[in-house]
């Protein structure tokens, strides 16, 4: 009869049925089934606008929506229940500072829970430090640039050490030094006993590093969702590879399988992949970009342990940055391959060009192509 | 001009020499208004939060209403304020007939002027509260909620962050009743001694002809108001370091 | 160190809480300084009351009698006044003192009405040379006079012209008003005496019997104070307070405001 | 209650029947009080502009001066002007030696009226716009700027966002004034068909002791009042649609 | 004498020059020099707080410097020539809408500018749909997602098509779908002729896509500028490296060179590079972790092209989403190496494992030593 019993990890514990959030007749949230499991943290990805931040208000209780229900640790919870509300904490998209200095702000949340003034000080002194802003309590909040203000923001919220930790793209203002050291923070955090989060990015690298699963969305509905190497190695549809940066997955069917390397044959050719997947069972197929290796059809192929090797036409070539992102075609057939601006000049990479494309068999990522509903 | 140096010059006599008659009104003014105002705002602050952050069908309708109460006729209210009062007004009446008693007389004291400021400075401070906590964002009042605030909490939050026209509400209703005349005349009755404030003060003196005494008081009230209002500006601003 | 006194018994002195009389009365007898010597006078000789002055138009004055808001009214219309007593409002209505209204206007007379002894004459004058009237146009004692004079000298009660103004204003204000405008006004004498300094207007026409100014006292029926409003009756009718009110006002201006004609 | 009942029905009962004396004094109010408030506006929402959203020296003593400048009792204010435009006044006195001529008499006629109001109306309107435009934030000032506003368009701009505040500023303003009486009474004089406005006229109605027929005239000067302020709220949410 | 003489490209269009920004005593600026040259887009980068936005406040006349002075095409201008700013349009970090709808909001400037009211329509219409927004014209500004509203900004920014474009992180919120559009967007608006643009960022690939040159800001401070290739390729110090994701950059000699190829010596290890400079010149080397391919000594080399190989040690590994960043060491050299996660775990890579590091001639980057300064 203990009031908080153990739960079982994995269980739900926020979980939302039928949600609809219309404004002004317009449906901009559609989510059926939608829930955060006990220690997980769960990354949203999506395009701008498709209802992210509309499902994490709803989600943390700061928006009734027009339809459905929410409930914590299954008792169905409102937008008044403020214990339900006094288990979690958001970041918002924009840090919404208040008037006073950084202290204040950072220490509000402690002072809504009445802890007293001097462990106050010690908390808030180390969620400063955790976003590298150590010794700027005093200074007002009103002042700070954007990356800082955001920082505060999220101390905020992580100075509670909440339950449920609710972030919507809390690092976007940042430069990659801050970020890879919160990041790796966050993962440290966030995997910590008991924490569980809904993380709200648009940086994939960023889901991929804090997160275990992931849901993508799309005009208000969530179009995939699942453990994130899944969705992000294998994308269900056109539109989901185009988000996430592949060019489509393969549509095959296992022929043979032995030793834990399965034979897949794809528009009349043959892929090696690991999975335990049986013969005759119908896959989807993808390969990250960063995982193709190219080269010169005229200069040999190199010795490799690489089983993949596919003679390939360069597409296009979209620059990426400090990498070239090539797309390859061979009848029908289209991988993408991630390549240095160098090394693309040194390949002289161009539309047209004829070249192999290596990849490991480990590299390659298959997930059963039945269940997966083919509009989406 | 000259007239303005002598009304000044009356008005520091007056309180440098400690003439209780002076510093009598001064505390009663300062007493009416004091306590009114604080009613006021008790009442008009939350009231004005309410009224400014929520969005209910109506709205602009209560708004209006409000906005109206601002261009109350402190006569019409003087005169309302008697007839509730009066001794045959239907609070008396009520009294006598169901109690059984005599009701204290409120008329011609403090009490009844201090309702009749109320009703007057009401109105300002929820029209001006609730104009300037709509500029307060929903998303601040979300993430407060969000980090665990209650309605109260929320309600706090919001009323500091639109500090500087909650202030000015404040202020508006304070100055609408320190420089009242015609309901706290016609409540109070002026009486020497006993409801006579500054405001009706200055008007007797001007009715007696004593121009000088009735700008000396005049000046008086208003360096008063302004000590009062650069003390309230101060806690306004104080917050300003902190504020772009 | 501190000394341990002994406690020393409090006089425990028997302070009577003085009950209030309200005494509703006209802007005109507060603002001639008349209650700044009356009233202490009659608080001396009872000290159980402690009266309370109204200063209203007489017209609002009867009106806080009917609704016995007021214990004692102290107005100058006698008319109002008599009716208000045989409506029940009042116990009864003695006369107390008067004073007497003045024609006055600008030095240099326009209308040319110095020294004319009948009032309704002078306010024919008045009209027919186009100079300026400015009428209290309130329900006051000194408008209830003006109109009777007007009645008196064949005219039917006038209303607002550009040469008639209806200022519906105190008797300082409308005082105030004709020294702007150099016109013509009917002016009780004690407020235009207080004032006289700061007008510029004279006083032209006086001593006419119908410009008697008559104040009476009426004890309101049913007043919470019913016995204060009595002793001040009284009191105001005896002979101490006759003297005071004879005497008020000679010191300043060298002859009294007010006229004690007790009845 | 029956008295507000029955003053509810006088006040109707003048209005149906087009008493042209009524209709008089209210035309007469609407023009005194509207011209004042237009005057009060076009120099009190500039003025209430920059002090609130430049930051100098001497702010917090300019904001506490203006908010000093709600409390001016109008009596004082009346008093004032009286003596300014009075005959043996400075202003007269200055033009006859100066200009040789007599000037105009303005006291006793509407433009004193007028005075008056805009004095007693242009604290309450800067004092409430300051306080509303200082709450817009300074980036998005800058904002516009960058994008090629000139100071002129950023004020607009600023305006524009603090409508809600500037609004209940105008409505402050337009009640301070609507109601009062101290002051017009004293500049104007209450002279039926030419000065007499609602006010005097519900204090004159007052005095004579016909609480019934003030009380009327009350309820006719506030229910104007409503309607007047309805429209001003409808304007102030009509943007609302593109709020938050 | 006309009134817009052609201006030779290259040719400074704003120069600030002993720009000092002080706030309550703390100088939180202090650039001696600084411009934005005609026709390029300079990419301003540096952690949060380092100064970047008020040096486009400074730039873009918003904001007085405490000292200094801004120019635009040599005629010294200040916060309150309007002239001046009417060249110029700013996106900031935090999206201020205005109240209104978006189309109010992106013909703001329009208006200003006194464009006819249809011609307008037109313009408004093209911008919002350059930014994904079409047909949002009556929506309520107030109202959009995050990065909607963004892009909103972004609109109202580019629809003025000014001289001088002043950009603050302006793709922060957004997904890398619409990122990808709007970087190659901007790209071809930023090359049109004449446009002019300061870009702050926090993505280096963004700015490596956009821009010509690249100033890198430490605490109010410039500490590194220069073309693209050349800062991000080469860092001068170890916090730069750092900061731009690269694990310093080695000291060298070169010995000899030959057809344009160099042999540099670092610490007795000899690197091939591409490179014009003579021998006995003292260079700084760096090479990006993306161009570096890892080998398991095991293996055995492979038969490559790569012309340098160099046998070193893992010292640690770090996540980086679909990536892992691989540091390697040899007596006192540094190197980083970029891999995907799927051969880090085929490699078996972990610290202490040894391994050959691959990467071609054309991918060492090499700048001459002097003249850069030792302490930043
Ligand atoms: N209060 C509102 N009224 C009307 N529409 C709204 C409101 N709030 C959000 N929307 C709309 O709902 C949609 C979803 O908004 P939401 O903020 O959830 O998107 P998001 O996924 O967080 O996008 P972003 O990545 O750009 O922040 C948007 O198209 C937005 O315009
Ligand atoms: N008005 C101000 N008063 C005091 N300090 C300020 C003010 N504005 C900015 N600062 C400080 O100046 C420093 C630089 O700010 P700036 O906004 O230029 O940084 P930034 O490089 O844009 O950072 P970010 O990437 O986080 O936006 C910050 O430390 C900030 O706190
Ligand atoms: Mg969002
Ligand atoms: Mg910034």
């Amino acid at each position: 009869m203990s009031d908080s019993p153990p739960r079982p990890s994995g269980m739900p514990v926020i979980s939302a049925k039928g949600i609809i959030v219309r404004y002004h007749r317009r449906t901009v949230l559609d989510v059926p089934d939608f829930d955060l499991r006990d220690g997980e943290t769960h990354a949203v990805l999506g395009p701008s606008g498709s209802g992210k931040s509309t499902l994490m208000r709803v989600v943390g209780l700061l928006e009734r929506p027009t339809e459905g229900s929410v409930s914590l640790d299954g008792v169905a919870v409102d937008v008044g229940d403020r214990r339900a509300r006094l288990s979690m904490a958001a970041v918002f998209q924009n840090p919404y500072l208040f008037k006073g200095t950084v202290e204040q702000n950072v220490a509000y949340g402690l002072a809504l829970r009445r802890v007293p003034a001097d462990e106050r000080d010690d908390c808030v002194a180390r969620a400063l430090d955790r976003v590298g802003l150590a010794g700027t309590q005093r200074e007002s909040a009103l002042r700070l640039s954007g990356g800082e203000a955001q920082r505060v923001a999220l101390a905020r919220a992580l100075v509670l050490e909440p339950r449920i930790l609710l972030l919507d793209e809390p690092l976007s203002y940042l430069d990659p030094l801050i970020k890879r050291r919160l990041v790796g923070d966050f993962s440290e955090i966030l995997a910590a006993e008991g924490v569980t989060a809904l993380y709200v990015t648009h940086d994939q690298d960023e889901a991929m590093v804090v997160a275990d699963r992931v849901s993508i969305m799309r005009e208000g509905r969530i179009v995939r969702s699942g453990d994130v190497d899944e969705v992000m190695g294998v994308p269900t549809s056109e539109w989901v590879a185009d988000f996430i940066g592949m060019d489509g997955s393969l549509c095959g069917r296992i022929t043979t399988a032995k030793e834990g390397i399965a034979e897949i044959a794809i528009e009349g050719l043959l892929v090696y992949a690991c999975t335990d997947l049986q013969p005759g069972a119908d896959v989807l197929v993808g390969i990250r970009p960063e995982d193709v290796t190219l080269f010169r059809t005229a200069d040999g192929i190199p010795a490799s342990s690489a089983r993949n090797q596919l003679h390939m036409r360069v597409d296009t070539i979209e620059h990426m940055g400090s990498t070239e992102r090539v797309s390859l075609v061979t009848n029908g057939l289209r991988l993408a391959a991630s390549v240095s601006r160098a090394s693309a000049r040194e390949l002289g990479l161009e539309r047209g060009v004829e070249v192999i494309a290596l990849f490991k068999a480990t590299a390659v990522r298959v997930a059963p192509a039945h269940g997966v509903p083919a509009g989406v | 001009m000259e007239v303005f140096w002598k009304a000044i010059a009356e008005g520091t006599r007056l309180l440098a020499h400690g003439d209780p008659y002076t510093y009598g009104i001064i505390a009663l003014s300062l007493r009416v208004s004091g306590i009114s105002l604080l009613i006021a705002s008790a009442i008009g602050i939350p009231a004005g939060y309410l009224i400014g952050s929520r969005r209910f069908r109506g709205r602009s309708l209560v708004t209006a209403v409000v906005n109206t109460g601002m261009g109350l006729p402190p006569v019409v209210v003087g005169l309302v304020v008697y007839m509730l009062v009066s001794r045959s007004g239907p609070l008396s009446q009520a009294w006598t007939s169901w109690l059984g008693g005599i009701m204290p007389r409120i008329l011609y004291t403090v009490p009844a002027m201090i309702l009749a400021q109320v009703i007057i400075s009401l109105p300002l401070v929820v029209g001006v509260t609730l104009a300037a906590v709509g500029s307060v964002p929903m998303d601040l009042r979300l993430q407060a909620r969000s980090l665990g605030a209650s309605g109260w909490h929320e309600a706090a939050l919001t009323i500091k962050e639109a500090r500087r026209g909650v202030m000015a509400a404040v202020a508006a209703g304070f100055g609408g009743i320190i420089s009242e005349v015609g309901a706290v005349s016609m409540v109070g009755g002026n009486i020497e001694g006993s409801t006579r404030v500054m405001t009706t003060a200055i008007v007797l003196e001007t009715n007696k002809g004593n121009f000088g005494k009735a700008l000396a008081l005049g000046f008086i009230l208003i360096g008063i108001a302004f000590l009062i209002m650069n003390g309230m500006t101060w806690l306004q601003q104080s917050g300003g370091r902190y504020e772009r | 160190k501190k000394a341990e006194e002994p406690e020393e018994p409090a006089v425990e002195e028997e302070v009577v809480e003085p009950t209030a009389l309200i005494l509703a009365s006209t802007t005109s007898t507060q603002d001639s300084g008349l209650f700044d010597v009356l009233i202490p006078a009659f608080e001396e000789a009872y000290p159980e009351y402690k009266v309370e002055v109204i200063a209203v138009g007489t017209g609002e004055a009867l009106k806080l009698g009917e609704n016995k808001d007021a214990d004692v009214l102290l107005v100058h219309a006698k008319a109002k006044e008599e009716t208000f007593v045989a409506a029940g409002f009042g116990t009864e209505r003695r006369d107390v003192m008067y004073n007497d209204f003045v024609i006055v206007g600008p030095a240099a007379d326009p209308a040319g009405i110095k020294g004319m002894t009948v009032a309704a004459d002078a306010f024919m004058k008045i009209k027919t040379s186009g100079a300026l009237f400015v009428s209290r146009g309130d329900d006051s004692g000194t408008y209830t006079k003006e109109i009777s004079i007007w009645k008196a000298s064949g005219e039917t009660t006038p209303t607002a012209t550009p040469t008639y103004q209806l200022a519906g204003k105190g008797m300082g204000d409308v005082l105030k008003m004709a020294s702007e405008q150099a016109a013509y006004t009917l002016s009780d004498r004690a407020t235009f005496l207080k004032l006289e300094g700061t007008l510029q207007l004279e006083v032209l026409v006086e001593g006419d019997k119908a410009l008697f100014n008559q104040y009476g006292v009426i004890p309101v029926t049913d007043a919470t104070n019913a016995e204060g409003a009595q002793a001040f009756m009284d009191w105001i009718l005896s002979d101490e307070g006759q003297s005071i009110i004879n005497e008020y006002g000679v010191e300043e201006f060298g002859q009294p405001l007010f006229i004690g004609n007790p009845s």
